[in-house]
């Protein structure tokens, strides 16, 4: 303060004493262990003024960052990174902080109900479904069907509610359940876990440490945005920027549109769609004849000429881009998204990782490395393909699905049109989903039994990817539900014992606290933890007061990859499936996701390149636009074998003029009045193509575009006259 | 009376210096009645509506009761949201409309006040017409400025008395000296339109019965014309005649500082006061022109009063007034075009090649085309209907110059990436509705005061005789008129 | 340290005003327009969102923008670093004497500059004046939007509501608006630090959208106090401040690429 | 017996009724006995009499000197009230201070000479008055008190220099 005492100081000089404490509290509001009093007697979490703050994890997506929610009077107010968690260490990104909008979302489910499919949840079958009727209906639908039968959707977090039903499944010899989620289809995650098994020999997702390299070469994959662990990644990027004052990273990024994360890179390469493997590969040649000595094996057979001619990469580029690999202390190479979306995108990982192997980063500080498994892993859990997928669509189709459970995914809207899921689940006798929100897969379902939003319930996550150490990020409730819904966890545990016999056998705990504490007993005594305690209940309680428990030193895996160079890689043609002239690259919204359409606040983020809010856009080079005779905002008609979307045109200065972008997140049927017949859904275009890894090659399509007479005008923060000089043109 | 008995008939006089047949009975100040058939002239043109009269009537009532009233309840209902004012163009019509009747409002003053200091005898017939514009005028234009506000019902707080918290308004704000000025005016140019109307009103007090006769009655306060009532109405008339003028300056500069003392591209400009000043009488006298043409050509025995003569007069000011007004454009255009800034160089290419430049262009042909080619031609400017559309379109015109100085500048400002064009939305009604309720108001005003001031008009013609100079018969003006002790 | 005034590119006295209390400084480099930010001052203070057409026509409510633009042409072309534009809390601000009723007055205090909502009447000289145009000004009642609302029996139920600010004024319409540097979070960290007898120390709080920064690209802090993060951060060779020459003296330091 | 009467001589000429009051002053009528009205302003020179005062000017400039305080209140004692820091301005602004200044003093000048024609001319003042319709058709009137035993005196004399009419008259409601 300064020394002249303000106004408002003196006015407040009797209540300094009130003045808050950002103290981290173990037991949340719906504590199994604190008994609800009435407000007579204030629990401490609903003192006038004082804010409370609990510890837990973001359920936004699958990257486990660790959240501290202030509440107040029993109500979430804010959302603030947890600054001890390794994930995100104090960090949010903007769907992180808007996952208040959910749970304050008016359009939430708000009791367990039974309805005719597809009609909106308001026209109840039963209007009196209580909880103890949805137990007994889960109950028999664990009883009465054939185990083999019974099918388990859920959402990509590996959290303590994925563990509970794989045990289930497997106790009981049910299907093991099946995590899936649009983001990992977008991010090729298979591909790249494929690509590091046969490269690694081991089934693990990679760690880029981008913080410690000094030239970053990435082949379509979005860091900055949704991949992997986005807020990681970012820190990570603004380590190997600003991190070390003797040196400025240089950051180029392989991809046929500025994407936000392109948006960031020192050089943008606008290659040609599938040609990123035979680019890579050329670079690796040209980076090792600079270097001087033998060229390895893997880039012997590549001919830089022929790349630069079929990649649209000029040789200079090549060669420019060889020297700063040849050049650079630690270079590291990554790929993702687009770039392994496609039918060679397992050659083209491959060969991405090679480029590592030639600069030998392996394990090194700005290299890659193998992610520590996470507490309680025995092997990774990885989310389920779009083949995967595509094959338990098939099963359900064949009625070998007699019933499915469905949580936190919404297959439907993220999964392509073309694989059918909508239809297939026709032929499930009895669909039953967990969803907090109604969205176009609980429409779809025959009951629905809301679980609590992520700030309501307990739980517990592993990080799969984008730290060093290994992390169990931990959950508890920040706020009492607001509606009369149920942790999905305690309804299967309840159930389980309503079914007795094997199934009871399979899940013996009174709630799911218990089960939780079940998995954490055996961190105890384990060595480096961060905090140790003697037994559960202490170290429960500490678990939640941190968010979470995790080693305190990095234990990355060295990958031993000695055989990565010596064998020839072979990077074929890409296929485009379609006749179109245009090239079709889907990406997630960034600020959106792929579950965001629902908060209003993420609508009205401007998106980082386009600054669109609310709507769908489909990004066009203006000279290809001029061409066609399209302007911005008319609504152009887009065709794929797979099917057609009409969106509005945005000409983007900064995309290939071969290649048409589309955002993925809007163009909800359901989810609520914010997402509701919002946009169009890209993902309706993408016909049914998997490449070896099993990964959707959804940037593998060509399209054609018509004209439509309509034009609708596209909401963007930017100016286009300031931005893009529009009616100040030179006469 | 004496004028009259003095005049000699089919008397020759010399003309500027051609030596034409000329009959000066042309002119109002020579061709005098008798008072009482002036007043019953005045009585009569006053009392008369015919339906077409309650026509008019009933269609601006209609209107002022929607697109005024209504439309304004419902914004502040809404919220400015149903207006078309955004990020960056915060103001918008609104203001436009302000600075607009603010301008209309000048004429009144400069002829009445101006012309009185300076004598010109033309004057005489019209002044009343032209202060009831002013009066009316600036309620058009502070309403405009309520209109604007986004809080209207907490408009008190701008009032010169301290709030709740004993703090009171802040007079670094060129809004509170605009608050200011517009009081002082509006307050002053209405006593100064009531002080010369006493003895009209007692007139008609006697030519009148019933609800009339009392309403008259009441507004004449007990005139009767002693010598008393005479020199303090003279004094006090005089007085106003000086000061009202430089308040009349004041109001308008301080108008255009509001946008001056903006630290914005092309709004930061030295000249904006006067430019605005003759902007005002620019658009002011059009305003003059369409009164006088609509009273001749709709209201009894008002081609006795108003004449070519007056057309005429009336013309020649317009003329000159516009190339007043082309000398001080220029002057803030070229200045903003050599300084070369980067934001006022976007600023004025905007203007005359952004989406608004039919604008700009139509600014400059009605404001300064129209006038010099028509206006220059004695004959022309004594048609009144072409003097009348000639005033129209100047009008437009600097209504477009304010649009384009207010919203279409505003899109322009230091951050590209907010720049965004305004559209109207509801402000066009409101627009519509301040223009019916000015008419409307002018309407009612017309048969219920007397237009003419009657008395001033006859003080004229007995200070007007003629004279034989040699074979030549001059008009000659003698000096009985007090205003100027 | 000493400071050398050179650096922040101002001369003598000014200089040292252009110091004032708190600052903040955005590094460009590193910023990568996630936009987290955006909402994380959304959600600390209770802004409000204007739906699809009022975004559209430039009413959004945001106050904290991330600007881009384009240098070259394809394929050559490239974006301009992501530029957080907000309130500068200018020294010498121009939007403050333009107001008639004192709604938007320098704060003797901390020396920033403030906005009384409660005394506003919305004539929105302020934001026509302000340079940065980072004032929003509410144009319709958005929180109490019946879109927004569940009719439970009967009556109009505002879920969103639930998640108010207590520390924040909900503004209406009819009021303009613009970043504060959370100045709720100033005072509570000055109350913590009164009450325990001693000074905020550096970093012990900061503004809703640093913290969220995953790239930490914005830091916030005392500029008067020369050992802090921010003003050392701030006169680094590639501290830049906006419209400098308006002589408003910004608060906040943007740092260029290098 | 010294009953009081009112004489109203109507004129439709200034001379005439110039020579009447001449006559007046004669028969030993004074000229604050003698009240002039007229539907035109006529100069007292023109009938000969003593010039009229007013307090119109004197009022207006006291108005003047009043709004200008007023004015200084406003700009200069208002911020000492209630101290604000804005734009980093000084609390008394000189320039815009002489805005405000020039404005108060100008309205309270024009409230006051508008007041003084109320004070100086006693308006409004609905009281019955001695007045013919005919003044404001352009007549000028001529009245004075005289005893009733004279009226026919004055009534000859008044008729003779050319009066349109000579009567008594009462008052009456305008």
């Amino acid at each position: 303060m300064s020394e002249n005492i303000s106004r408002r100081d003196f006015l407040k000089l009797a209540t300094v004493g009130a003045a808050t404490s950002a103290v981290l509290t173990g037991c949340g509001p719906s504590s199994r262990y604190i008994k609800r009093e009435p407000y007579m007697e204030m629990p401490e979490y609903t003192y006038n003024g004082l804010s409370t703050y609990y510890a837990t994890t973001c359920r936004e997506c699958a990257a486990g960052c660790g959240l501290v929610v202030r509440t107040m009077q029993g109500r979430a107010i804010k959302v603030e990174g947890n600054a001890s968690n390794p994930v995100n260490l104090g960090k949010t990104c903007a769907r992180g902080q808007a996952t208040l909008h959910g749970l304050y979302n008016p359009d939430r489910v708000e009791n367990p109900l039974k309805h005719a499919r597809g009609t909106s949840i308001e026209i109840r079958i039963d209007e009196s479904v209580t909880w103890d009727d949805a137990i007994q209906v889960v109950a028999d639908a664990l009883k009465n069907n054939d185990p083999s039968e019974i099918g388990f959707l859920m959402g990509m977090a590996p959290d303590h509610l994925f563990d509970l039903v794989s045990d289930l499944a497997a106790s009981i010899g049910a299907p093991a359940p099946l995590r899936y989620g649009a983001l990992s289809m977008f991010e090729a995650r298979a591909t790249l876990i494929k690509a590091s098994e046969n490269l690694f020999g081991q089934a693990a997702l990679p760690f880029f440490d981008i913080a410690n390299a000094d030239l970053v070469l990435s082949f379509g994959a979005n860091f900055l945005e949704t991949w992997l662990s986005p807020v990681a990644y970012t820190r990570g990027f603004a380590k190997m920027r600003r991190g070390n004052p003797k040196r400025r990273g240089h950051f180029i990024q392989f991809e046929s549109r500025i994407s936000q994360t392109a948006a960031k890179a020192d050089e943008w390469i606008p290659l040609l769609p599938g040609t990123e493997g035979l680019v890579a590969l050329a670079i690796g040649r040209l980076a090792a004849e600079a270097k001087g000595g033998a060229i390895p094996k893997a880039f012997a057979d590549v001919n830089p000429r022929e790349v630069a001619s079929m990649s649209d990469v000029s040789m200079e580029k090549l060669e420019h881009i060889a020297q700063l690999v040849a050049e650079a202390e630690s270079a590291i190479a990554i790929p993702g998204g687009s770039a392994l979306g496609l039918n060679n995108g397992l050659q083209a990982a491959q060969a991405v990782l090679a480029l590592n192997a030639l600069v030998d980063n392996f394990g090194k500080p700005g290299g890659v490395s193998l992610s520590p498994l996470a507490p309680n892993e025995d092997e990774y859990h990885r989310p389920a393909s779009a083949q995967e997928m595509n094959e338990f669509v098939g099963k359900m189709k064949s009625g070998g699905v007699k019933v499915l459970f469905v949580h936190g995914v919404n297959p439907i809207f993220e999964l392509p049109a073309s694989l059918g899921f909508a239809d297939a689940l026709a032929s499930v006798p009895q669909v039953i989903s967990f969803a907090t929100f109604p969205d176009e897969t609980a429409l779809q379902a025959d009951y629905i039994f809301p679980d609590h939003h992520g700030l309501e319930s307990w739980g517990y996550q592993r990080s799969a990817t984008g730290v060093s150490q290994s992390v169990l990020s931990g959950a508890q409730p920040a706020v009492s539900p607001n509606y009369d819904t149920r942790a999905t966890a305690d309804v299967l545990l309840a159930a389980a014992q309503m079914a007795g016999g094997k199934f009871a056998e399979a899940l013996p705990f009174k709630d799911e606290v218990e089960f939780i504490q079940s998995k954490l007993v055996n961190l105890i005594g384990e060595a480096d933890g961060f905090f140790s305690a003697p037994e559960i209940n202490t170290f429960s309680a500490y678990f939640q007061q941190h968010g979470g428990w995790w080693k305190k030193s990095s234990e990355l895996v060295a990958a031993s990859a000695s055989s990565a160079l010596d064998k020839s890689l072979q990077v074929e043609a890409a296929e485009f499936a379609g006749e179109g002239e245009y090239f079709f690259l889907p990406f997630v919204a960034p600020t959106l996701g792929e579950a965001g359409a629902n908060k209003p606040w993420l609508q009205e983020l401007p998106d980082p390149t386009t600054t669109v809010m609310w709507n769908t856009w489909v990004e066009m080079n203006p000279e290809t636009a001029h061409h066609e005779g399209i302007e911005n905002d008319d609504v152009i008609k887009i065709v794929s074998e797979a099917g057609e979307v009409e969106a509005p045109v945005y000409l983007y200065p900064a995309i290939r003029p071969d290649t048409v972008a589309m955002p993925f997140g809007q163009g909800h049927t359901a989810y609520g009045r914010y997402a509701a017949g919002r946009g169009v859904n890209p993902a309706n275009l993408l016909g049914s193509h998997f490449n070896e890894a099993g990964d959707l090659t959804f940037a593998g399509m060509k399209v054609k575009i018509e004209k439509t007479a309509r034009k609708q005008i596209l909401s963007r923060l930017e100016s286009r006259i300031g931005v893009y000089n529009e009616g100040l043109e030179e006469h | 009376m004496a004028v009259a008995s003095k005049y000699l008939p089919g008397a020759k006089k010399a003309h500027e210096a051609q030596h034409e047949e000329h009959d000066l009975r042309q002119y109002l100040m020579f061709d005098p009645k008798p008072r009482g058939e002036m007043n019953q002239m005045v009585m009569e043109s006053m009392m008369t509506t015919s339906w077409k009269f309650w026509v008019v009537f009933a269609i601006l009532s209609v209107l002022t009761a929607t697109c005024f009233f209504y439309a304004w309840g419902y914004m502040i209902a809404e919220g400015l949201g149903v207006s078309g004012v955004m990020r960056p163009s915060y103001w918008g019509i609104f203001l436009v409309n302000t600075v607009f009747w603010i301008g209309i409002s000048h004429a009144g003053t400069f002829i009445s006040a101006i012309l009185r200091v300076f004598k010109a005898e033309f004057r005489r017939p019209f002044t009343r017409a032209a202060e009831l514009m002013t009066t009316f005028g600036l309620i058009q234009a502070g309403a405009s400025i309520f209109m604007h506000l986004g809080r209207v019902w907490l408009a008190y707080w701008l009032f010169p008395i301290p709030n709740a918290r004993q703090l009171w308004p802040n007079f670094h704000s060129p809004l509170m000296w605009d608050l200011l000025a517009i009081t002082t005016y509006v307050l002053g140019s209405t006593m100064y339109l009531f002080l010369p109307l006493i003895p009209d009103l007692a007139m008609a007090r006697d030519r009148s019965t019933g609800w009339r006769k009392t309403f008259f009655k009441i507004l004449a306060l007990g005139f009767r014309g002693t010598e008393g009532e005479w020199t303090h109405l003279h004094t006090a008339m005089n007085i106003f005649a000086f000061a009202i003028i430089p308040v009349m300056f004041s109001v308008h500069t301080i108008v255009s500082w509001d946008f001056a003392m903006a630290m914005r591209p092309g709004w930061s400009s030295t000249v904006f006061g006067p430019y605005f000043v003759v902007g005002a009488l620019h658009s002011g006298m059009g305003a003059v022109a369409i009164v006088l043409a609509i009273m001749r050509a709709t209201m009894k025995h008002m081609d006795y009063f108003i004449r070519a003569e007056h057309f005429d007069a009336l013309g020649k000011l317009m003329l000159i007034v516009s190339m007043a007004w082309a000398y001080f454009f220029f002057n803030d255009y070229i200045v903003q075009w050599y300084g070369g800034d980067k934001w006022t160089d976007t600023l004025l290419h905007w203007h005359e090649s952004g989406p608004m430049s039919w604008m700009f262009f139509q600014m400059l042909i009605f404001n300064i085309a129209v006038p010099w080619l028509i206006l220059w031609n004695k004959k022309w400017r004594e048609i009144p209907w072409l003097l009348a559309s000639v005033g129209l379109l100047i009008n437009v015109g600097m209504w477009y110059e304010r649009y384009i100085i207010i919203p279409v500048s505003l899109t322009i400002n230091r951050m590209p990436f907010t720049w965004k064009l305004y559209y109207p939305q509801i402000e066009i009604f409101l627009t519509i509705g301040t223009f019916a309720m000015f008419l409307l108001f002018y309407l009612i005003a017309s048969r219920l005061i007397p237009l003419i001031p009657v008395w001033e008009v006859q003080e004229g013609q007995m200070a007007h005789s003629v004279r034989k100079v040699g074979k030549a018969v001059v008009p000659s003006v003698s000096e009985i008129d007090l205003t100027m002790e | 340290m000493g400071i050398d005034l050179n650096l922040v590119g101002a001369k003598g006295a000014i200089a040292e005003e252009a110091e004032g209390k708190w600052g903040m400084v955005i590094d460009q480099d590193i910023c990568t327009g996630c936009q987290a930010c955006v909402a994380a001052c959304a959600m600390e203070n209770n802004l409000p969102f204007v739906g699809e057409e009022d975004a559209a026509y430039g009413r959004t409510m945001h106050w904290i923008r991330v600007e881009r633009f384009w240098e070259g042409a394809y394929p050559e072309i490239k974006a301009t670093p992501f530029q957080p534009m907000l309130c500068q809390q200018c020294g010498h601000a121009p939007c403050e004497p333009v107001c008639p009723v004192f709604a938007t007055p320098h704060s003797e205090a901390e020396q920033i500059n403030l906005q009384v909502y409660n005394r506003c009447v919305g004539t929105r000289y302020c934001a026509n004046n302000c340079p940065y145009q980072v004032r929003s000004f509410n144009w319709r009642d958005y929180h109490t939007q019946p879109f927004h609302a569940n009719d439970v029996d009967g009556q109009l139920v505002f879920p969103f509501h639930n998640q108010f600010n207590p520390d924040v004024t909900v503004r209406r319409r009819g009021v303009m608006e613009k970043c504060t540097f959370c100045i709720q979070r100033i005072h509570t960290a000055q109350d913590k630090a009164k009450s325990e007898g001693r000074e905020v120390e550096d970093g012990e709080f900061t503004t809703a959208c640093a913290q969220a920064c995953p790239a930490n690209a914005i830091t916030f802090g005392r500029m008067d106090d020369h050992e802090s993060l921010v003003s050392q951060l701030a006169h680094q060779k590639h501290g830049v401040k906006h419209l400098e020459e308006l002589n408003t003296l910004p608060r906040i330091t943007y740092l260029k690429e290098g | 017996m010294s009953e009081h009467i009112t004489i109203l001589a109507l004129y439709s000429d200034i001379n005439p009724a110039a020579d009447g009051i001449d006559k007046l002053h004669e028969l030993g009528i004074s000229d604050d006995e003698i009240t002039v009205i007229s539907g035109v302003p006529i100069t007292e020179a023109m009938l000969g009499r003593p010039h009229q005062s007013t307090n119109v000017s004197r009022l207006a400039l006291g108005g003047a000197v009043v709004g200008f305080l007023f004015g200084a209140f406003l700009n200069f004692g208002t911020p000492n009230l209630y101290t604000v820091y804005v734009g980093g301005q000084s609390v008394f602004p000189f320039p815009p201070g002489m805005i405000i200044l020039f404005e108060m003093t100008m309205l309270f000048a024009l409230l006051s000479t508008f007041l003084g024609v109320f004070l100086d001319s006693y308006f409004p003042n609905y009281s019955p008055l001695e007045y013919v319709p005919e003044i404001s058709d352009g007549k000028i009137g001529v009245f004075f008190k005289c005893l009733q035993s004279d009226e026919k005196k004055f009534m000859e004399a008044l008729s003779k220099l050319g009066a349109e009419s000579v009567s008594t008259t009462e008052a009456r409601q305008l």
